[in-house]
């Protein structure tokens, strides 16, 4: 009977190659990545030691450990998210939640955004550099540093946010609205919570981007290599300084390995607890 | 030998900051400097930014440094400011250890880099593969002191690759055994130091080497500078000579570099 | 009537209050974050107008080659050139992202899942440099041996699609999450194959987070620079094929800026300005094609 | 909790009242030409064929409509004596006094605790207590009452704190039911509230609904005509004529049932077998 | 289309038959020790209150348990003699031959057309024909027909082309019920397919399913006692006692009404006043 009627050779066919190709690409994917990290391990790992996680660096970088710039980098990044998250939530709020009121306003601002994400890094670090360090007087700073990261990694926030967004059920609007629950109440308590997965994704690539930045810092957040003691000190990030030691500096390859080995643990870790605290919001509210 | 504490004893207290921009070449060489300075004066703080030579030039114009680093001489019309050498740093020609050429006239290297010899087996001892050309970027003062040294014209090499900073070129060389292209010495010194396949052709019968740009025979060099606008504050002005003086030469040869007083080494004591 | 309690009409007041200013902070955030796209275009103008007053734009476009201490500013090869690393990146990204979302939210074993999205999140932080350093010791020497000098266009997109495939993957792993379980049922239900199950159903119900993925890799494998910088080859020239080497007008910013004073910079500066103008360019084409898509599905919004 | 007594006093004038409304969905009209008062404290059961928009006529009644776009209503309704579709109605207040239930479940994706105290909270119907601890009993107890009241504590109590969307589909629904009733409304719209629903709980529900009679007052749509007889106090019935939505005949129970007027509404309520 | 005959023979044994069947979500037992056999050709309901596992124990009977993370199923269910639970069936064959219908309506996000021709050419039932626009023709054809079949033809005739999530929801329910028949499965698994229906809209999926009788196994879960009533061959009746779901009583329509032999089978439909 309707054995007979087994689904035609192609879409199997198509089924196999689909599944094929995604293992394919798993694969090949991960040997990428292996081949570029076993570089990094093999050339670095012997560098580090907790002195070099906990000492100034001396000749140029050659000696000596990244203690400051792991310090300059957190700071960096702490700074670029306070002001980037909010704002970023906020956009993303205004453009899935209210585009029918402020429909104008939501595209200008879209379209704006998908532009901000295709300015080259040097553009925003040469702005960086005119608008905060100059214009507003802030100068060579980790806080200078900070406010042009969070130009950069705004448009991934927001448009992430505002996809998770979107994807949120209707019905629950529905629900939330006739129970007469105010829409910050919905949004906060409902719909945001609901849109974690997004969220996370765009913190994620975010995150990743801000660490991995170094021409919007090399004119903003500066090269000194010392402790900083305010958000307004110069401070160089870690990026700044792999690229440095690999770039500038002859024999400073093994150590840029090091520190690039040491950025990459960081942002395991910072990925780990972004994912655990965003899921523990989502759960908890 | 470390300089003692009190190298520096006119009895003023100095104090504040210094800030340094410009030329990456110059700036790990201006960090250590201004890490010895402070520790000489601790109420001082050097802070040293990068940004390119233009960069450096710029900021010192419109203020927002104290210091400026070049790393080239200043042209004509850059007569507003004061030039500070502090070292000197010269260009080799590299090619990958592999490649048997022990030697390149200079009509050679005219003719590779404007694309008149394009294989390696018309020059004496070559291989039979064929050139890659490695040239610096517009603007880059390795370029400039280049091309004054060989009369070239910039649009009129043939390159097949075009760099930036030092370590690219010497990482593109040591990737392409039919690679050529020019380096700063010390950097190059450094990675032949290090075991990498590179070597240094000589320019004019002299072979390249920190020794010999010190002793001025190796032709193809450029100064690093500091420079600065008018009269400077006193804190400056106690940096610019510190940076000029003897205290500071073992931290120019750390740095590969060529220290400017190539006669006779003050002593270090005072 | 209803006589309500104090609390309560308290409550329903703090409530408009707390809309209220919800709606007026979002707008103000919206406008902070329109507002930053102004100024930087503001700035790029700025310092890119006394080259476009002294020079006009008509030469940028007309000469022949780049030497802009000689007098010629012919951006066309470089603007080529960055749309063709970035196609490229993208062309090659987009499908590998899309399988690799599939594998993670679909069908892979959770034991590899998992793993492989950390992959994925820490490939989205390897900053540009180590991508280009790995580039210009590993791949371009490989390069190089098929076909010299390595240094090429082929290099450029292998290496920036490699550091596009996080946005293109974690975005697409976001969309295709929040895909209503109900799809999937219905689609199992009617045993459909995976095939016609995603080309049919789910594909195009992420659609709009699919394309927002696509629209924010390209625009960062235009706006990437250090990476494209070591394995391009920086040669101003049309490519006559993927192993000549090519610049991206963002390589040529970073090579030149460093050095440029006076007009040099602000030519510099007008390939940034060309470099935006390629991306807002982007940018409406990318509306224009999602709008097209847009079904009157209904859709539920608040009010205002 | 319960200081808030209904004004459900048997005046004249109805409670809610539409006038001539019409809804469309962009070009297509679903229904036209609709008037129909609701007096304070009735039941009204709303029945007639699938499509005949019967659900698109409740979404009016508390402004629901707003939230679909390309949705247009004409028309008035007035409530209490004022026209809830003009503009400067407070929808908030407005669903707080009106509240609904949907056709299909749609708990939050929260814990089925909070689906209920969020509301609570928000509406401030809990008096703040001296202490967090009292707080938080106060708010206990409100839930502890309505979900009994829903027949839902016996099967959830142990699970309180788990994710509401792993309910089965009649638990979602009642949870539901609960989440509106916990504001104490003055007006329950309810659409469909039965149709996910085993005998056991509908009877449940139905009971509810009539022990809420005297004090909400509930317009109810139901495709189960017993269901409706048992409880409705009026009846309404929709029906598609040329593509659109109308109310072809409204009267008590009793009416409708034995002597109905239109031959469609004969044929529906005999035909049913509901 | 009409040359697939069912091979609703009455052969003794069960065409489809759960043993010691468990299904637990994480470490809650939704159901467990449930034995039931269902002959072919025979129409069965499911009963029970809300939450007993009715849902759950049909979603094994595909195998669409497999899509429900941490979902785990104990025991064996023999279709046609194999026990499919095996990890070695092939779930596309099996979801083809059983087909299903889920309490909340869940049409593709695609038009109505859409929603209908997707599995029609995904399963090749439709012979390819000479041109593409006979083929066409043909898909039409069987469009029109199962549209027929469940009453919507003529509500959705003239938004064939317009997306399928703006029909209302008994529109959507009658949909996705054309959907699953459109595959002619051996087996229809009816998860309260009438509970978003008005009685018209119900009687025609009643008549609907009689009209299959001969040919389609089908196993239906409903909430109208009614309703079973009228088209069950043999009712099984579940239970939740303990917090876990269990199958109390199964027997034929007449024997579960009149004289059932289970104490809570009796309350049950005394009680249900579906
Ligand atoms: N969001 C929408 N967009 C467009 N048309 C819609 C929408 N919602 C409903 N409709 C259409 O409006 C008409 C009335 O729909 P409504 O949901 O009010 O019917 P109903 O009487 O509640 O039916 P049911 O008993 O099946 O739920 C139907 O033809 C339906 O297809
Ligand atoms: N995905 C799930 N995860 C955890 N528990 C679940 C899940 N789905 C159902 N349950 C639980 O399993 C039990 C049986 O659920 P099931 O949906 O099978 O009930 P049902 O008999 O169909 O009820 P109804 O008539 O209300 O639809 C219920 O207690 C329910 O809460
Ligand atoms: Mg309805
Ligand atoms: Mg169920």
């Amino acid at each position: 009977m309707s054995i007979s009627q087994r689904p035609g050779l192609t879409v199997t066919a198509l089924d196999r190659l689909l599944g094929f190709a995604m293992a394919a690409t798993v694969i090949a994917v991960g040997l990428g990545f292996c081949w570029i990290l076993g570089a990094i391990v093999a050339q670095g790992l012997g560098q580090i030691s907790l002195a070099f996680l906990l000492a100034e660096p001396s000749n140029a970088g050659r000696e000596g450990g990244i203690a400051p710039m792991l310090v300059s980098t957190l700071l960096i990044l702490g700074v670029c998210l306070a002001i980037a998250l909010p704002l970023g939530l906020g956009t993303a709020l205004l453009l899935a939640e209210f585009t029918i009121t402020d429909q104008r306003l939501g595209r200008l601002v879209r379209r704006s955004l998908d532009f901000l994400a295709g300015v080259p890094s040097i553009v925003f670090g040469l702005f960086g550099n005119a608008f905060f360090s100059q214009v507003l007087g802030l100068g060579f700073s980790i806080l200078s540093g900070g406010l042009t990261l969070a130009c950069m990694v705004l448009p991934l926030l927001i448009r992430t946010t505002e996809e998770g967004l979107r994807a949120v059920p209707p019905s629950y609007r529905q629900g939330a609205a006739a129970l007469g629950l105010s829409q910050t109440t919905t949004l906060f308590k409902i719909i945001l919570p609901a849109a974690v997965p997004g969220l996370i994704a765009g913190l994620v690539l975010g995150m990743g981007r801000a660490l991995a930045e170094t021409a919007a810092l090399i004119f903003t957040s500066g090269y000194v290599d010392r402790f900083p003691r305010s958000l307004m000190d110069s401070g160089r990030a870690l990026s700044i300084h792999i690229f440095d030691l690999s770039m500038n500096i002859p024999g400073g390859d093994a150590r840029a390995a090091a520190s690039a080995l040491v950025l990459l643990t960081l942002l395991l870790l910072l990925n780990l607890l972004a994912g655990a605290l965003a899921q523990r919001w989502a759960n908890s509210s | 030998a470390k300089p003692p504490q009190a190298a520096n004893s006119e009895g003023i207290k100095l104090q504040g900051n210094i800030v340094l921009t410009g030329s990456s070449t110059v700036a790990p060489l201006a960090i250590e400097m201004g890490k010895r300075f402070e520790e000489q004066h601790p109420q001082v703080r050097v802070d040293v930014q990068t940004g390119g030579s233009s960069r450096g030039l710029a900021d010192t114009r419109n203020g927002s440094a104290d210091i400026g680093m070049v790393s080239r001489s200043l042209k004509p019309e850059e007569g507003d400011l004061t030039a500070h050498a502090i070292a000197r740093d010269g260009i080799a020609i590299i090619l990958h250890s592999e490649n048997p050429v022990a030697e390149l006239s200079p009509e050679q290297v005219v003719d590779i880099y404007q694309g008149q010899l394009t294989q390696w087996s018309d020059v004496a001892g070559g291989p039979t593969s064929p050139i890659t050309v490695v040239n610096k970027a517009e603007g880059r003062s390795t370029l400039d002191v280049f091309l004054k040294h060989f009369d070239l014209k910039n649009s009129e090499i043939q390159a097949q690759v075009i760099i930036g900073d030092n370590e690219q070129g010497i990482k593109t060389v040591t990737g392409n055994p039919n690679a050529i292209g020019y380096v700063s010495i010390g950097a190059a010194e450094h990675s032949i130091g290090r075991g990498e396949p590179l070597k240094m052709l000589p320019l004019d019968g002299v072979s390249p080497s920190t020794t010999t740009l010190q002793d001025g025979t190796f032709p193809l060099a450029r100064t690093l500078n500091l420079v600065t606008q008018g009269a400077s504050e006193p804190t400056a002005q106690a940096f610019l000579q510190f940076a000029q003086s003897p205290q500071v030469q073992d931290l120019i040869e750390q740095q590969n570099f060529v220290p400017i007083e190539s006669a006779p080494l003050a002593p270090s004591t005072p | 009537m209803q006589t309500f309690e104090m609390s309560q009409l308290s409550s329903l007041r703090r409530a408009h209050r707390r809309d209220r200013i919800l709606r007026h902070s979002l707008r103000l955030l919206g406008s902070i974050t329109g507002l930053l796209v102004l100024l930087i275009t503001l700035f790029v103008l700025q310092e890119a107008w006394p080259a476009l007053q002294n020079l006009g734009f008509i030469r940028f476009w007309t000469d022949g080659s780049w030497h802009p201490l000689e007098g010629s500013f012919g951006l066309m090869p470089m603007v080529l050139g960055s749309g063709l690393i970035a196609l490229g990146a993208t062309a090659i990204a987009t499908p590998l992202g899309l399988l690799s979302a599939l594998f993670c939210q679909c069908y892979g074993p959770p034991l590899l899942v998992v793993p492989y999205r950390r992959l994925l999140e820490l490939l989205a932080g390897i900053p540009s440099v180590v991508y280009g350093f790995w580039g210009l010791v590993v791949l371009v020497p490989q390069i190089n041996r098929l076909h010299p000098p390595g240094q090429s266009l082929l290099a450029g997109t292998l290496i920036l699609s490699l550091m596009i495939l996080p946005t293109v993957a974690l975005l697409a792993i976001a969309s295709l999450a929040q895909i209503p379980s109900s799809y999937w049922q219905g689609a199992a239900a009617l045993s459909l194959s995976r095939w016609t199950t995603l080309t049919r159903i789910i594909l195009p119900s992420a659609r709009s987070g699919l394309f927002t993925a696509v629209v924010l890799a390209t625009g960062r494998a235009l706006g990437e620079t250090m990476a494209v910088l070591m394995v391009c080859g920086n040669v101003v020239q049309v490519p006559s094929s993927v192993f000549d080497p090519v610049r991206s007008l963002t390589a040529n910013i970073a090579l030149e800026m460093a050095y440029a004073t006076g007009d040099h910079r602000a030519v510099l500066f007008v390939s940034g300005l060309v470099l935006l103008a390629i991306v807002a360019g982007l940018v409406v084409m990318a509306e224009g094609i999602s709008n097209q898509g847009m079904s009157s599905e209904s859709v539920i919004v608040h009010e205002r | 909790m319960t200081t808030m007594m209904s004004a459900a006093t048997t005046c004249t004038q109805p409670l809610l009242e539409a006038k001539h409304l019409q809804l469309s969905y962009g070009q297509q009209v679903a229904f036209h030409d609709v008037s129909l008062p609701i007096a304070s404290g009735e039941i009204m059961a709303i029945v007639g064929p699938s499509g005949c928009g019967k659900s698109s006529f409740l979404s009016c009644l508390n402004r629901m409509s707003d939230l679909v776009p390309h949705c247009h209503v004409q028309g008035e309704i007035h409530f209490n004596g004022t026209n809830i579709l003009s503009p400067r109605t407070d929808t908030l207040l407005l669903r707080r006094r009106i509240g609904m239930i949907f056709q299909k479940p749609n708990p939050f994706p929260l814990s089925v605790w909070e689906n209920l105290a969020l509301p609570l909270r928000e509406h401030g119907l809990v008096k703040s207590q001296t202490s967090r601890r009292a707080f938080r009993q106060a708010i206990h107890q409100a839930i502890e009452a309505v979900l009994r009241d829903v027949g839902l504590w016996e099967e959830v109590k142990n699970r309180l704190h788990s994710s509401a969307l792993a309910l089965s589909g009649g638990q979602q629904q009642r949870l539901c039911i609960a989440r509106a009733l916990i504001l104490q409304p003055e007006v329950l719209l309810l659409d469909e509230p039965c149709s996910a629903l085993d005998p056991l709980a509908s009877a449940v529900v139905e009971e509810l609904m009539l022990r809420l009679r005297p004090r909400y007052t509930q317009v109810v749509i139901t495709h189960n005509l017993a269901q409706a007889k048992r409880i409705a106090d009026r009846i309404a019935v929709f029906w598609v004529q040329q593509h659109k939505g109308q109310l072809i005949e409204v009267g008590s129970t009793q009416q409708i049932f034995n002597a109905p007027t239109h031959e469609l509404t004969a044929a529906y309520v005999s035909g049913g077998k509901g």
